[in-house]
């Protein structure tokens, strides 16, 4: 055996217990008689149990990338390689995921020989962006390691003041509230971006997520800075049949408490003979009684999506939640695309060209104002934007009427043009 | 003679003038019905009854109108009345007998009944041109020709809820919240009296005033000013008040704004602020006739959308602002996003959306 | 006739509708042959015509007053007083009315007669602050006015940087709701304050407004800064034949979209016999469900108050609405109406102290924030206070073990005193 | 022989790799149901049907581990599998017979089935000492100890509706929202090694990112460094990153804090934030006993206090805040209410009180 093991008392406390141990697969590769990556994992090991000890990390960041790329690649030297001298470093590759995060076992087995022969063998499924994480290499083997995946068909992902990794739910591959080609928008957009994602030079970070509901289930509203969300626009689709099989089997006052009284804009009434009356003007596709009555409610055929922009966490101003941007769009036409395109590009060229160093989408608009956004960005101001109108009276209207005009002869544009 | 030093009495007791029988059942009431528009029916628990009927006033009274009342609370009811907190009079009586009858001489003597349940009430009202120092528009000529408008719907009770509507002459806005509010909104910076500012107003309370840090002291003509950062100002007239010098009125650009889902109630909601819907409307005395017809557009779709119980704020929650500013015919203006402290709050961070 | 009527074109407008006409009323004035009132009240309607056709105010302050007292009288001078002599001077008294707005005919009268002789003619019952308001006298006449009210027991009300005039609803004199004896929670407050009314030294205004139940008739939450509301802590009471009276009258479904649905917190149940299952730990005493079926439904019987602080309108930060001060105290001994003047007067003492000059109770809570005023008052946090907990870990916690300790101590004690 | 440029290849295409009734039925899916806790099954409009199969991994995985669930999949499953948002993985089926046969297998090699429905599911994992150059607690042995003892409630779907737990081991939270967060707070301003400063950090980006501005440029033994204003520094660490010589992460003061209520979808209510509920634990190594005893107190009382469809946030608006610190038996502080912008918002401006 080439390399002791260190003594990992507080390390080998995390074997035991019912859910997988990362331990237990780290040590794995540690034992790994002969393997390349044998030493590092042993030194791995070794400095994690020292974390462990003084409750203090010991990486450093650095400059290590791939050539043609900007980004992409998170640099770690240790600050405690004397120690551990075969960890010294330990970079990752974050490396974007099919759509969706579909696999099959032959692509999966491939990832994990690449690794096996230039990483640590240390794979994780996935990062809170997306990115698969090849996790730990030396500064010599990133580019072979990249250029193996690279030749696989998989790229580097976002790192640094660039375009990030992007994320969609599996949505239309298998979910029936799916109002969107959910891998469809994900590919448009970073696809679009990806001389941003590769060349960072951003003010500051760039994601988009995709869900293909308001159900959210890529929590795309707080944690992308645009947010593509499916939804409908004509009514919901009622099996009244099925509506009564429920009633039946969970009681009346079940459904009253359950599903009724919980609609938000209560949109919801249950007839006398335990029929569902559904207030589709009011109904604001918040998906709860379509989620509690799987069978009997459905999204409606008339699809489309909402953006929103702005979400991002706690730095510098705390945590933001997306702002509606688009109400609705359609998204079924190359025409639609393009047009989706078109507002990324504006609203990133907005962004490169308004934001401070360091600063995200959300905090440039929450700086100088919605209404100076939309401006920048080309979009006409719309009361689904806001949940409420202005409550404080210090604003300046001089040009009150003018701003009026042009919301009326929008309105008459809109109306010419639907008939 | 030492002058006379004033007793220090404070609010006074109130039991000395109010209705025996409430006198008796004080804290004892059980119940109450409404028979009829503008009366209602309290029971109390030892068995008691009384009759509440409640008129309108224009506030503003003089001592004739006054006098008159007392007459028929005399003459119709049992010589107690008060008043609500929106001006209107109550009476009270003991026997059911006696509500017609009171009705009817209110009616003949033009005091409108009615003003409970789901009615619009008496709007709430300030002091304008007929008193006050700042005021950018009239208060009881604003009243005046809004109740007259709204007159059946005073006496009526098919609101789905009571209707609190509130007018404010300035943008300190005296009247309050309301579930309309029909307030000035001034569009224009101040226009300032170099001469005089020296000799009124105390410079830095002055600058301290100003919400938005516009006003700077200033050297005008060799005088001691002050100069406004036009850019900045947001022309409410805080500045106004202390320093009268800076004439935020205008005949022309004070225009009147309107506000609606104010609710102080904690009824069903948390109490709510009203929200700007519309603005830039003309300060047009004696009648006001665009402002009273946005209030009564407001009323119109309030009335046949909304449900049993829901307040205007409700009702708005339920259906959302788009709808309301389609239903209402209103723009939609940039100015109606929010931009002061917290505004972020009022930004749509959800897909609710209704389409 | 002394002095001819100026035109009113405009103001006569203001004589036709259903609505009684405070013109009208005034002209009455104005043609009162041989009144004391009759010229300024010609002059007047001139001023106010003027405002009319010139859509501006012609009024400007001044300084007049009592003898002994700092405040009460609103001042105005004529800016126009060359074009109308006779109201050059026409101030108001600001009266404070019975607790409640209680009146017989017989002091109405007293009132009218005073006003007549020393006064105007013309008087607004009330100002939004609940004054009655004596409108227009001259700079002569305010003390012997003052004088003739002052003996039948009436008081001058607030004005300036003052403790202001309070309000209390009908409440327990003519309302089921009612939870507190509102006058006298007014009288105890307001009359303990009457230095700081009558001699104004705050560093602005103080309003307390009471309302007998969470209705808030007084609109106090907004316009008090200090606001006391009667509620109850037991369960609420129920008469389920009742329930079912009103059921079977409205319909399951009506109950159901009107009541149940309507409860903020879930709290309210249709059993399938049309009883009503309240939970009563969840109701939050809105008032909704109690407004709605007045005969079924009541108050408990465990009555006291809750006081919220720094409610008031736009200046200079925008409105604010009072916040939870003291969640719940029982307001029945003399010890308990004890305990919330000592409340009051900590109050009012800090902010005398701590406030800038034009700055509300609400607005110093916000510059200085909710802890460090409620320690200057000397209350102790409460979950009730807030809505929520913080949201941003902005914050700097070292000593949280000290403060958690107080809370685990200030339990045990409750709990001890509870046994 | 030039240097090999990369292949901006992008996003690929998913289809590829996709199961094949999901490629077929793509946007054709009716309705699902969930026959056991960790299974799904979804039927298209088409009449097909797939079954889902979920179980936990550690998400960093050895190789061996992700070839052994290649190998399950092969053997047991139809070769395809996806990762979900929360590191699971999910084998996808064309027959029902093929489940339960999967389902032991996984169980048997030390996969959890389960994270479905109303269940706990896998937590939210970010780098920790494991990788990151910050932070302040590891990340894998964080959710590793916390899934070990949420085993039960993985496996099971007894909650109310689904819980979604986050850690993140520094302020800077990768980890996002949830309905239980466990993350870092700092509790001591950053150490300065002020010999590095000038070398390492850009000074004025560095007092740039200060959100309470607590950092000035100063001289320190003549060398330019950086100064921390103590009683202002709300020792966030976000100077931290961009000057590793302000050390803040400290082996005693760096603390847990634990946060409750985040909820990212629009379903009832809109999407809301976590907020602050404990804080101060301490930073407990190797199995962070003290934080999981929290997060578990309170998964006990929502399991037993919650209505179905209740997420966490949901629970507590019903019940309300104080009710929430009462039953988990948790201290409230002055360090609960907000201070931050806009805090005024969260106050309770009504007598809305449960008792
Ligand atoms: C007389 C008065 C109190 C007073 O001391 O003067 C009063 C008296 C009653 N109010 Fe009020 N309210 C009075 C002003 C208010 C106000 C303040 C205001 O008008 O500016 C409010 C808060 C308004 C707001 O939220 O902006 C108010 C909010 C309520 C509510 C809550 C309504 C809601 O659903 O939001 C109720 C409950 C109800 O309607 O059943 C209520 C109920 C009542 C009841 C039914 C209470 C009772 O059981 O006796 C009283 C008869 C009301 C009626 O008109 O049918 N009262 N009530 C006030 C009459 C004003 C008027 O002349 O129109
Ligand atoms: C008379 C009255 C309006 C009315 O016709 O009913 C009134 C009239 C004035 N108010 Fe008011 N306020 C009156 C009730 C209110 C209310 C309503 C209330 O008390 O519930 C408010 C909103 C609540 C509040 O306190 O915030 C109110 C908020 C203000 C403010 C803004 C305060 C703020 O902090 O934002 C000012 C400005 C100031 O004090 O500098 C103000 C200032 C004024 C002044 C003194 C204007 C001035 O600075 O010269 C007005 C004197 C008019 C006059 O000639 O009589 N008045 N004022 C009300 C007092 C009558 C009474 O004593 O009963
Ligand atoms: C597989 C996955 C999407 C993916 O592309 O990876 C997914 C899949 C489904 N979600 Fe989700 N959700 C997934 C993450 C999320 C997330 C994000 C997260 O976990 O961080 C959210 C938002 C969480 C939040 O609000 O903080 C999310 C909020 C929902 C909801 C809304 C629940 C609610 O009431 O608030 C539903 C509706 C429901 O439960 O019926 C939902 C429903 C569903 C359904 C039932 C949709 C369907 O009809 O197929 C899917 C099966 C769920 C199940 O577990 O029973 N999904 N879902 C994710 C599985 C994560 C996991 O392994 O546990
Ligand atoms: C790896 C990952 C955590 C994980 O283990 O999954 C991660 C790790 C880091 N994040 Fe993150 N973030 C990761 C997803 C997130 C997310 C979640 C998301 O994308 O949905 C967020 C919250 C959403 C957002 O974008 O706001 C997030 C918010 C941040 C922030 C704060 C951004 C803000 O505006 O507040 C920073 C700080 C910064 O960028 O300066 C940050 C910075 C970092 C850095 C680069 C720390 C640093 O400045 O050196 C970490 C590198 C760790 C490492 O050694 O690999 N990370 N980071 C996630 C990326 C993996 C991937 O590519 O898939
Ligand atoms: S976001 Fe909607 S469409 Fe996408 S997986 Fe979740 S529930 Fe399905
Ligand atoms: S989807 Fe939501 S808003 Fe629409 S009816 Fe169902 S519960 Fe109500
Ligand atoms: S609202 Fe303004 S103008 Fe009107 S009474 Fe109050 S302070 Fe005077
Ligand atoms: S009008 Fe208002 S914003 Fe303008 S200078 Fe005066 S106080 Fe400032
Ligand atoms: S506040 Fe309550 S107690 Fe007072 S009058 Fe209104 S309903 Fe009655
Ligand atoms: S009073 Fe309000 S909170 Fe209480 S049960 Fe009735 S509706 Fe619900
Ligand atoms: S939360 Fe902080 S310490 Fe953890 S991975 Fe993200 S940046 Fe690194
Ligand atoms: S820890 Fe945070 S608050 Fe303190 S100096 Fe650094 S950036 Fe500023």
């Amino acid at each position: 055996m080439s390399k002791p093991l260190h003594n990992t008392p507080m390390l080998d406390q995390l074997e035991g217990g019912p859910w997988p141990s990362f331990i237990t697969g780290i040590k794995r590769l540690a034992t790994d008689e002969g393997k390349s990556y044998q030493p590092m994992m042993i030194d791995l090991l070794g400095q994690l149990e020292h974390s462990y000890q003084t409750r203090k990390g010991y990486w450093k960041g650095g400059t290590i990338g791939v050539i043609g790329y900007g980004g992409g690649v998170i640099p770690r030297f240790s600050e405690v390689a004397s120690q551990f001298p075969a960890s010294k470093e330990f970079h990752t590759l974050r490396i974007q995921p099919p759509a969706g995060m579909h696999y099959n076992t032959a692509l999966i087995r491939q990832l994990c020989d690449v690794w096996e022969k230039h990483g640590s063998g240390l794979i994780a499924f996935h990062g809170q962006s997306g990115d698969i994480m090849f996790q730990g290499t030396t500064s010599d083997n990133v580019q072979s390691a990249f250029d193996e995946l690279n030749e696989m068909g998989f790229d580097l992902g976002g790192a640094g003041p660039a375009v990030r990794t992007g994320m969609s739910c599996v949505g239309a591959a298998r979910c029936e509230q799916s109002c969107a080609n959910e891998q469809k928008v994900l590919r448009t957009l970073v696809n679009n971006f990806l001389d941003d994602m590769h060349r960072p030079a951003l003010p500051y970070k760039f994601k988009f997520k995709v869900s293909g509901c308001p159900n959210d289930c890529m929590n795309s509203i707080e944690r992308a800075d645009m947010a593509i969300i499916g939804t409908w626009r004509d009514d919901m689709k009622v099996d009244q049949a099925e509506v009564k099989t429920f009633v039946s089997k969970k009681s009346r006052k079940y459904v009253i408490d359950n599903v009724i009284s919980r609609c938000p804009t209560h949109a919801l009434s249950l007839n006398d003979d335990d029929s569902l009356a559904v207030d589709n003007r009011n109904c604001v596709r918040c998906m709860h009684c379509i989620n509690v009555m799987t069978k009997a409610l459905s999204v409606g055929d008339d699809k489309g999506i909402t953006v929103l922009m702005g979400g991002k966490r706690t730095l510098k101003i705390g945590d933001l939640m997306g702002t509606v941007i688009i109400p609705f769009m359609k998204l079924e036409t190359q025409a639609d695309y393009d047009r989706l395109r078109g507002i990324a590009e504006a609203t990133i060229e907005f962004f490169a060209e308004n934001a401070l160093e360091h600063e995200r989408t959300g905090e440039m608009i929450e700086r100088i104002g919605l209404v100076n956004f939309l401006e920048g960005i080309g979009v006409d101001v719309d009361p689904n934007m806001i949940s409420e109108p202005r409550q404080c009276s210090y604003v300046r209207t001089d040009t009150w009427d003018e701003e009026a005009e042009k919301w009326f002869t929008r309105k008459a544009e809109q109306q010419a043009a639907a008939t | 003679m030492p002058p006379r030093m004033p007793i220090e009495s404070g609010v006074p007791d109130p039991f000395q003038y109010m209705h025996p029988i409430m006198v008796r059942n004080y804290g004892a009431w059980k119940h109450h019905e409404r028979p009829r528009p503008g009366v209602l029916c309290h029971t109390s628990k030892n068995g008691e009854q009384i009759w509440t009927i409640r008129a309108g006033t224009q506030r503003q009274m003089d001592v004739y109108t006054i006098r008159k009342l007392c007459d028929i609370a005399d003459q119709y009811a049992e010589g107690y009345v008060r008043f609500t907190i929106r001006s209107n009079i109550e009476f009270m009586v003991s026997q059911e007998s006696k509500v017609a009858p009171l009705i009817d001489k209110l009616t003949q003597e033009g005091f409108p009944v009615g003003g409970t349940g789901p009615s619009v009430s008496m709007i709430a009202h300030t002091q304008g041109w007929l008193h006050c120092d700042i005021p950018g528009t009239d208060a009881s000529g604003v009243v005046k020709a809004l109740m007259d408008e709204l007159y059946e719907e005073f006496i009526r009770e098919d609101m789905p809820n009571r209707v609190h509507i509130t007018t404010s002459c300035c943008q300190i806005n005296c009247g309050g919240q309301g579930d309309i509010a029909i307030n000035i909104q001034h569009t224009k910076p101040p226009k300032i009296n170099h001469d005089l500012v020296a000799n009124v107003c105390e410079r830095p309370s002055v600058v301290a005033r100003c919400p938005v840090a516009a006003i700077r002291p200033a050297l005008v003509n060799g005088k001691p000013s002050l100069e406004v950062d036009e850019k900045k100002c947001i022309c409410c007239g805080a500045c106004y008040p202390p320093c009268p010098p800076m004439q935020i009125n205008d005949p022309e650009h004070s225009k009147l704004a309107i506000w609606v889902g104010g609710n102080h109630s904690n009824a069903r909601s948390k109490p709510s602020f009203q929200k700007l819907v519309a603005a830039g409307i003309p300060n047009n005395p004696p009648r006001w006739p665009e402002a009273a017809a946005i209030v009564k557009k407001i009323l119109r779709v309030y009335k046949e959308d909304a449900r049993d119980w829901e307040r205007l704020s409700d009702w708005v929650a339920r259906i959302g602002w788009p709808r309301f500013f389609e239903l209402t015919e209103l723009p939609f203006t940039k100015f109606h996003i929010d931009n002061w402290r917290g505004a972020r709050r009022s930004l749509n961070a959800s897909t609710h959306i209704r389409f």
